[in-house]
């Protein structure tokens, strides 16, 4: 039952900053992810809210009250660590039941509740056994275990599947996601990788290099990234990037890629006014497109504009197949169903998406514009711009 | 999961509220960095209290005449004040000098020899072989064993009627009775063997700790590529095992300049000064010559000498703490 | 250049049997993918090929030369560690060059070949790093260079990429299939991850307890799963696995899931398949997420109703969970702006081309 | 791998057979001689007797039964006083070290930045600024005459602290980084030879009457292995997950808890094997008990040194029988600890 709130924290260590005036709401009842890839300081953020570490700025508040100087046992936040630091020499139940010895709470009771909390995980067979003698799933079981069994204001989990295999990682990111909604409590999952942030996350906290660079939800952050980091950390593989120059000629707007273009259309346009200001000093954009936005066509297509590209390789994957086009002097990949089938050194003509083109500012990486419909951004042939 | 369960929440009599957001307080046990103060305090006011307090009476004591001979308590030495004449006649000490100069001899020789022999067996050891665990365990006992005992064992060993003389005998085919102690070469030699005996193991179990330790892979990486074994243990094993070789080398270093017991029993520092190393030098200024001061002095002395060697010797081994095992 | 060939190979560590009866071709210059849990034998076939280890029976053909008694150092074979087995206490240059150095090559030689490896793997720039300081994605690539230098006949890799970050190892990816594609070597790689397997290799060798499950081209294990552990492994999100038995009505031959009525028909090929089969009361048919189609309505009287449980958002593509019946869950791809409510009844299409069978017993696949 | 040749496995167990052979020789002579009659002891009558031929108890007896006058000078009793006395000192000395020991390795392994990597010439500098900046009043302390009771040692301990604490602040404000001098102070120690450190600790406890007692010589065994307590401590210390304590006190526990309810438990085979080692040390030494005992608590070593002293080559038998008694118990706990004795010994440095 907890709203977390940080204020302008910054924590480093050393010379290190691990994070960066992090201003962050989680609300009650939220499935709140931070992704970010390693050394981006999210685990620094999770032991901050914990109470592990103390900020160098700022205040962190649950619940309205600053904790800043409170002691993490009376915050009464469970923590699961990506090692899931389960006691080795205590048994499961021992485990389970620290927390509430801890508390004080009677014999009976800390039973009764230890067995309600092994049934509901499926981890009653195991209550007697060592944490070393359980697979990868059963001891993360014995883990959520431990911190479900006190009723906590709020959940911390950090990269709790991240040592489990693909399969079992599946079927634990469902239960995980189920169980929150069961619970429906405060809870925030860090996480390097961003399908678990996708599938089961409410609200998505994008972080790099200690910097807060987005936090949305799932679909506004696949959808609309704040910059340039957030496009590649989420997705994979990751959004492809085309170096534009920004022209203006007789009138019109071009964004002039080796090889091709696009064109701005009608100067009524958000993205005409927004690059128009930023003229003089942006003179080059990124044009980013995700790899199922793009199409391959093995003939020149009729009903879209296509450019000629050249297929690098191309990677099967059973569903889908992954084909890496060299398109002028990039190299952008391609999702293709697995019925198309390109062989190396094919010439194929790409064509774009144009209700889902992103540009973005090439010096600083943000997000200048996304087109929603296909007619605000038109692709142009090579020879027509120049 | 089972949805038909359901955790109850917590009640508020069943357990003392944690909710309740405690602040800190004026040396609030809970805060860390009183943790912190008091995990440590004992340790720091011990070293404070048994090693400062006398290095502080030693340099306080070299800097008088006092003796326990010329009356008074210690604390009253400073009657006997004379600004430090004792660390002159230390300098000019030549028994001082040689007895420092023998003691990094048989350290020198003993620790080389130490290493050598170590690295030897540890490559013997390195593979299974029926029987290991017994020769190991027997190949570790001398480590073990008290070094005055040992001291005692090596005086049995090195009698002219001791069983090395018996087995020289045996070999060479007619009577051999050389008395090992009571030459001033042979002592030293007899000396350094015990030393050598006694410490081998260590280096052995070192060695072979970094052997084991070298990484598998690499090993099987260079053998993939074609290296033989001596291609290996010179470009990969010896430079992997360097750090680990350093801080053997000091470690034993360090402690086989304090080398005592075994030298005492075996010979008392004899014949004459031949086996006198700075510690029995020390002993016999103190408690046969009872000159107290002047021991403080050369113990002052020594303790200058050491800490310079020390923190130089120290440097590889602050370093790789972390990095090695 | 060489092929690789087991014959009935096995090792036994102890009581424990690591690999049994594999036979195998790898042919020459192809990259080919030993793919399998942690445990099934991948790596000790790999010790094998390299000579790390000694095969309890069986016999190893290079081309046709048999190899069980030459020495790992004389096989000419590159191998690839998972931990990269860099020298750390080397610079890059002097880890790609060591292959060279033991064997006697002079120093302008060293440097001039070194030098082109670095080109190849854009590891120019750091030839006098200390190769301790490397980051994990730079010591993959010198680990490479460093069996490249050499030119073995076979390329060994053990799980190369499974300690990199996931956008360097989607670029490596590619990376690596061009690189094998320029030198022209064979290559065998093993990896648990079927995305890598799948992507790179020409032949996947897929593997179980010690035990060979099936041989083929990507496309054949992907689209032709032998047997429930391949289909189950292969593919992400797995397959779905539906309990059901056969039932003949009318002439027809229906597919009847055992918890719940969903009936899927079946065309004559596969009910005559069926009717023959022992065991046809047992079954389990399997369909891949991709395969299967979400609809609102019933249009067609094939389609299987089903309940939405929950939706897992993935950007590209939305895996939506439904209720199959009583227990069964199924999991489809919708597309991403897929948004229904837990509870809303949908009607799954079946392609009948991408419908697998397998016999709940035995596990394998009945085509 | 492919199998190694014949010959390398003969020529390799011939190394080993004479290798291990000469390293067992001494002692294998030593427990030999504890069993031999008299007439075996020396080859004073020609033979030298390789093996017991009339293997016998007497050693052990002559040595733990009281004076006969047989063997031994008229004040010379038996060597039981002496074996109880490295019993009690050697435990006491070891629980000592243990109990300052494990906090501080504790506190080091996971509060501290500053373990081992303080430049030695700070560590050094700072010794010495505390050296000079105590010793006036030391000499101040000691006209005062107040050295010798309590309080005056209580107050010059508290100043030492003091000015150990300001000198650290100073040093601080002009290095910035670590500071802490504790992890290379504890190391430093072992590099002086005892020697030079037991003479002032003599005069020091001669002063306070602790010359000849149990608990003096307690005092300064765990001084003197509180360092190899400290460095094996923090290697068990470090090898468990900080995670551990920290799920800890989020799951309620306090720092305490932490440490006494997870941390420690988790340590127990370590802190018995350290236990075990410190207690060989203890064991073993000569050099502090020769110095700090005279009459009442002198030490096996010590009462060894007496016998070897008072008549020279004359009881073989009887001092190798109190030899073997003396070794036994550092040779079984070091079997039992192995694993251990290089990180011991290497101060953490090198692990097994």
């Amino acid at each position: 039952m907890a709203n977390i709130r940080l204020e302008n924290v910054s924590k480093r260590f050393g010379r290190v900053t691990a994070l960066q005036s992090v201003n962050l709401e989680i609300h009650h009842g939220e499935f709140f992810c931070v992704l970010g890839p390693p050394g981006a300081g999210k685990t620094t953020l999770l032991r901050l809210i914990v109470g592990l570490e103390k900020p160098d700025e700022g205040t962190i508040y649950i619940d309205g009250d600053p904790v800043n100087d409170v002691h993490p046992r009376d915050r009464d936040i469970a923590m699961i660590f990506q090692n899931l630091a389960l006691y080795p020499d205590k048994t499961v139940f021992d485990n389970i039941a620290f927390p509430l010895r801890e508390r004080k709470m009677a014999a009976e009771e800390i039973r009764a509740r230890v067995a309600q909390v092994a049934r509901m995980l499926h981890i009653e067979h195991l209550l007697e056994r060592k944490p070393g003698k359980l697979s990868g799933g059963e001891r993360q079981r014995v883990a959520i275990a431990r911190a479900l069994v006190r009723t906590p204001r709020a959940y911390l989990m950090d990269e709790p599947l991240a040592n489990l295999d693909a399969l079992l990682r599946l079927e634990m990111r469902i239960e995980l996601k189920r169980l929150q909604e069961q619970l429906n409590e405060t809870l925030v999952y860090v996480t390097s990788d961003q399908v678990e942030a996708m599938s089961m996350a409410d609200r998505i906290a994008v972080l790099y290099k200690g910097v807060v660079q987005q936090c949305d939800t799932p679909d506004n952050v696949y959808n609309l990234p704040a910059n340039r980091r957030v496009a590649t950390i989420v997705g994979s593989p990751p959004m492809n990037f085309l170096t534009c120059q920004v022209q203006r000629m007789d009138g019109q707007l071009h964004l002039v890629h080796s090889g091709f273009g696009f064109q701005v259309v009608g100067s009524d346009h958000p993205l005409w006014d927004c690059l128009c200001r930023a003229l003089p000093a942006v003179r080059e954009v990124l044009v980013g497109v995700r790899p199922e936005d793009i199409r391959l066509y093995p003939e020149r297509p009729t009903e879209v504009i296509a450019f000629p590209a050249r297929v690098a390789v191309s990677e099967p994957l059973g569903a889908e197949t992954i084909v890496d086009v060299q398109l002028g002097r990039d190299i952008i990949k391609v999702i293709t169903p697995p019925t198309q089938y390109f062989a190396e050194k094919q010439e194929v003509w790409v064509a774009f998406d144009m209700a889902k083109v992103h540009v973005m500012d090439a010096q600083t990486g943000e997000r200048i514009y996304t087109t929603g419909a296909p007619e605000q951004l038109q692709c142009i042939l090579p020879g027509t711009c120049a | 999961m089972d949805s038909n369960v359901a955790i109850p929440a917590v009640q508020e009599e069943q357990v003392k509220p944690a909710a309740r957001l405690r602040r800190r307080r004026f040396l609030d046990m809970s805060d860390v960095r009183f943790f912190t103060i008091s995990l440590t305090a004992p340790a720091q006011y011990v070293l404070l209290f048994i090693i400062m307090f006398p290095l502080l009476a030693e340099v306080y004591i070299s800097l008088t005449a006092w003796t326990p001979t010329r009356g008074g308590d210690w604390t009253q030495a400073y009657r006997f004040w004379d600004w430090g004449r004792n660390y002159v006649e230390v300098f000019r000490d030549l028994a001082f000098w040689q007895a420092l100069g023998r003691t990094f001899l048989i350290a020198g020789v003993a620790v080389s020899l130490e290493f050598l022999l170590g690295l030897g067996i540890a490559f013997l050891f390195l593979d299974e072989f029926p029987g290991k665990r017994v020769f190991y365990a027997l190949m570790l006992v001398p480590m073990m064993i008290v070094p005055a005992v040992a001291g005692y064992v090596f005086w049995l060993f090195f009698q002219s009627n001791g069983p090395l003389n018996a087995i020289i005998s045996l070999l060479i085919g007619q009577p051999f009775t050389l008395t090992w102690l009571a030459n001033d070469v042979t002592a030293m030699i007899a000396v350094i063997v015990a030393e050598v005996w006694e410490w081998t193991p260590l280096m052995f179990l070192i060695m072979l700790s970094g052997l084991v330790g070298l990484p598998e892979d690499q090993m099987r990486a260079a053998t993939m590529l074609g290296a033989t074994f001596w291609q290996k243990f010179r470009y990969l094993m010896l430079p992997m095992l360097k750090p680990i070789i350093i801080i053997a080398l000091v470690i034993r270093g360090m402690e086989a300049v304090k080398i005592f017991d075994m030298v005492y029993l075996m010979t008392q520092g004899g014949p004459a000064q031949a086996t006198e190393t700075i510690s029995i030098y020390m002993y016999k200024i103190a408690f046969q010559q009872v000159r107290w001061s002047y021991a403080a002095a050369a113990a002052m002395t020594i303790l200058v000498i050491m800490t310079i060697l020390a923190s130089y010797a120290l440097r590889p081994l602050q370093a790789p703490q972390r990095e090695v095992a | 250049m060489a092929s690789v060939r087991l014959e009935n190979l096995r090792k036994e560590f102890g009581s424990v049997v690591a690999v049994k009866e594999l036979n195998l071709h790898f042919p020459d210059k192809k990259f080919a993918a030993i793919l399998g849990p942690s445990g099934c034998g991948k790596t000790t076939t790999m010790n094998m090929i390299a000579g790390l280890e000694t095969p309890t029976r069986g016999s190893i053909y290079f081309d046709d030369r048999r190899m069980n008694d030459v020495p790992p150092g004389k096989r000419d074979v590159g191998f690839v560690f998972q931990n990269y087995a860099i020298f750390t206490h080397m610079t890059v240059a002097e880890n790609i060059g060591f292959g060279l150095k033991i064997r006697g090559v002079d120093e302008a030689t060293i440097r001039r070949e070194v030098g082109q490896i670095a080109e190849l793997l854009e590891l120019t720039d750091m030839l006098n790093v200390n190769a301790g300081r490397l980051s994990v994605n730079d010591m993959q690539k010198v680990a490479l260079g460093r069996s490249m230098i050499v030119k073995p006949r076979i390329f060994l890799l053990d799980e190369p990429f499974s300690n990199l970050d996931a956008a360097f190892r989607a670029y490596m990816r590619g990376e690596l299939k061009r690189i094998q594609r320029e030198i022209g070597q064979t290559m065998i790689y093993v990896t648990h991850d079927q995305v890598e397997a799948m992507s790179m290799a020409d032949n996947i060798a897929v593997m179980d307890f010690g035990v060979l499950q099936q041989f083929g081209t990507p496309d054949e294990i992907y689209n032709q799963p032998v047997n429930l552990f391949v289909a189950n492994f292969i593919g992400s999100p797995n397959m779905n696995f539906i309990p059901c038995y056969f039932r003949s009505e009318d002439g027809k031959g229906y597919l009847v899931q055992k918890r719940g009525n969903a009936r899927i028909l079946l065309d004559d090929r596969r009910r005559q398949l069926l009717e023959q089969h022992p065991g046809n009361q047992d079954l389990i048919w399997g369909a891949r997420p991709e395969h299967l189609t979400l609809h609102s309505e019933p249009s067609r009287s094939e389609y299987l109703r089903a309940t939405v449980r929950f939706l897992e958002p993935l950007g590209p593509k939305t895996v939506v969970h439904l209720e199959l019946g009583d227990q069964d869950t199924i999991k489809v791809i919708a597309h991403p702006s897929y948004r229904e409510k837990a509870g809303t009844v949908q009607w799954i299409e079946i392609n009948p081309k991408y419908l697998h069978v397998f016999d709940a017993k035995t596990g394998f696949a009945i085509r | 791998m492919t199998r190694r040749p014949t010959w390398q496995i003969v020529l390799r167990y011939a190394l080993v057979l004479i290798v291990v052979g000469l390293f067992t020789f001494p002692t294998y002579w030593m427990v030999t001689m504890a069993f031999k009659p008299k007439v075996e002891w020396s080859t004073a009558h020609g033979t030298i007797y390789w093996v017991p031929q009339n293997p016998t108890l007497e050693n052990f007896e002559t040595v733990l039964t009281e004076y006969r006058g047989k063997f031994f000078r008229a004040n010379q009793s038996s060597a039981l006083p002496s074996i109880r006395s490295s019993i009690i000192v050697s435990i006491g000395g070891t629980l000592f070290a243990l109990l300052i020991g494990t906090l501080a390795a504790y506190g080091l392994s996971r509060f501290s930045v500053d373990t081992g990597d303080l430049p030695w010439y700070i560590a050094l500098g700072r010794l010495a600024l505390l050296i000079l900046v105590l010793l006036p009043f030391m000499v101040l302390w000691a006209w005062l005459g107040i050295i010798r009771y309590w309080y005056g040692i209580l107050s010059f301990t508290l100043l030492g602290i003091g000015a150990d604490q300001l000198i650290g602040r100073l040093l601080a404000l002009y290095y910035r980084g670590p500071t802490g001098s504790l992890a290379f102070s504890i190391l430093q120690l072992r590099m002086f030879p005892p020697m030079a450190i037991v003479i002032p600790v003599m005069i020091m406890w001669s002063a306070f009457k602790l010359i000849d007692t149990w608990y003096g010589l307690v005092a300064v065994y765990g001084v003197v292995t509180f360092p190899f307590v400290v460095w094996l401590m923090k290697s068990f210390f470090d090898e468990i997950p900080r995670e551990l304590d920290e799920a800890a006190i989020v799951d309620g526990a306090s720092n305490w808890g932490a440490f006494f309810k997870v941390v420690l438990p988790l340590a127990k085979g370590g802190l018995a094997s350290t236990a075990l080692f410190v207690f060989i040390l203890n064991w073993s030494d000569f050099l502090i008990a020769l110095l700090l005992t005279t009459r009442d608590w002198p030490t096996i070593p010590v009462f060894l040194n007496s016998l070897v002293s008072s008549e020279i080559g004359a009881q073989h038998g009887p001092k190798a029988a109190l030899g073997l008694l003396a070794v036994i118990p550092p040779v079984v706990f070091g079997i039992l600890i192995q694993r251990y004795l290089v990180r011991g010994l290497t101060f953490g440095a090198i692990k097994r």
